[in-house]
């Protein structure tokens, strides 16, 4: 699966894309981010208030309890600021 | 509908005026046009913006709230363009533009498709200020009035 | 803060980008830009306007009205552009625009401006139409947009 | 006292304005709309209907309890169309 991160998630984690294989047993947007946490140190830094990072799945706005079931991206990114 | 709307999302700048003019150009059915310019503010000894943005998910996610709006009000045409990369002071950013027969449709469509770019675009700005380069936090103001198109108005 | 605001009653036509570029050109303080555009319909087969204006009243009246628009909202610029005499289907009759730091304050203050000159500025609008010539009725729509700012909003 | 007219206001009485002495006693814009309906057919046919018809002295709108004293110029119109 491919993941994208935006904006001050990309720059904790140190990179803005990357390809992962998913464990089984990780259905949902939050047990992505909880199994990314654990990934090591920048990840825990950049996913450690979870519930202000937001996901896009596909490029749709997802909430933290959707189905990551057939994504081929999921996007992680800070509260937007545009306009 | 959403063939009505043409959305950019660019690093370029854009004429706002040429923009409005193609907009409503020889047509006979529009009474009104509103245009929305979004400029970059120099708060706090700011330098310069940069504007990062997930580009193809801001062209879908901008289609999708031009068809809510248009779905929501009788437009006859709506034009956005939102930047990304580096902006000075000064600067335009954004431009939404609304045509419709009548004022009240075209005013609140502009303001409710601001409202979304505001809060739900994929965009992130990061300010250049004299303190070091920082990510511009959400604005509860913000997600408070985009909150007030999911219950009808008056 | 009335100096702040350019306004004009005349038979010509105008460039709504031109005046908008005017209004913000070297500033880097402000975040918002709305215009609204007024463009003459040809509903119901019309083939003209003609518009008859009081024109040192409608000059005055519109000073005092955007002297009360910058009373309520912090405004960094207004212009106002309204035009008589004969206009044809397509054609530009009105224009306000509205600078400010934040864009809830100049979009508010363009619809207020807005209803203001539909209800209380010295114009009357003559159709010509097939039928022949007829006065427009004044719309109680129209009074209720502009009652709306008698009273505090939400 | 000049007097201007605007709209069918105008159409209906033949002229967009005129110079006319105000008779003692006519204190209010409603006083002068009644005294003008005696003037004549025309006037009659114009202001047949005044509570709609607007006023405005010296360039300011006025409600028809205003008083005229001291007007140099009132306007007579029905409501506005304009924006």
């Amino acid at each position: 699966m491919k993941l994208v991160y935006f904006a001050w998630v990309r720059e904790r984690i140190g990179r803005s894309e990357e390809e992962v294989e998913i464990p089984a047993g990780i259905a949902t947007v939050a047990d992505l981010m909880r199994w990314l946490s654990g990934r090591g140190e920048e990840y825990a830094h950049a996913f450690e208030h979870a519930h202000v990072i937001r996901a896009a799945i596909d490029q749709r706005h997802a909430k933290s309890d959707a189905s990551i079931e057939g994504a081929r991206e999921i996007a992680f990114f800070p509260p937007m600021t545009g306009g | 509908m959403a063939g009505l709307a043409r959305i950019s999302v660019q690093t370029a700048d854009f004429d706002p005026g040429a923009e409005a003019e193609a907009l409503s150009a020889g047509r006979t059915d529009a009474g009104a046009l509103v245009t929305f310019t979004g400029l970059c503010r120099a708060d706090d000894g700011l330098t310069g913006l940069e504007l990062e943005c997930f580009v193809p998910m801001a062209e879908a996610e901008i289609t999708r709230q031009v068809a809510e709006a248009e779905g929501r009000w009788p437009l006859l045409g709506v034009r956005i363009i939102h930047r990304h990369g580096p902006l000075r002071p000064g600067e335009r950013i954004v431009f939404v533009a609304t045509l419709s027969s009548h004022r009240r449709a075209a005013f609140e469509a502009a303001e409710f498709l601001m409202d979304y770019l505001k809060t739900a675009a994929p965009f992130w700005k990061k300010e250049h200020a004299p303190g070091g380069p920082r990510w511009v936090a959400a604005k509860a103001e913000d997600d408070a009035a985009a909150a007030r198109w999911t219950t009808p108005r008056e």
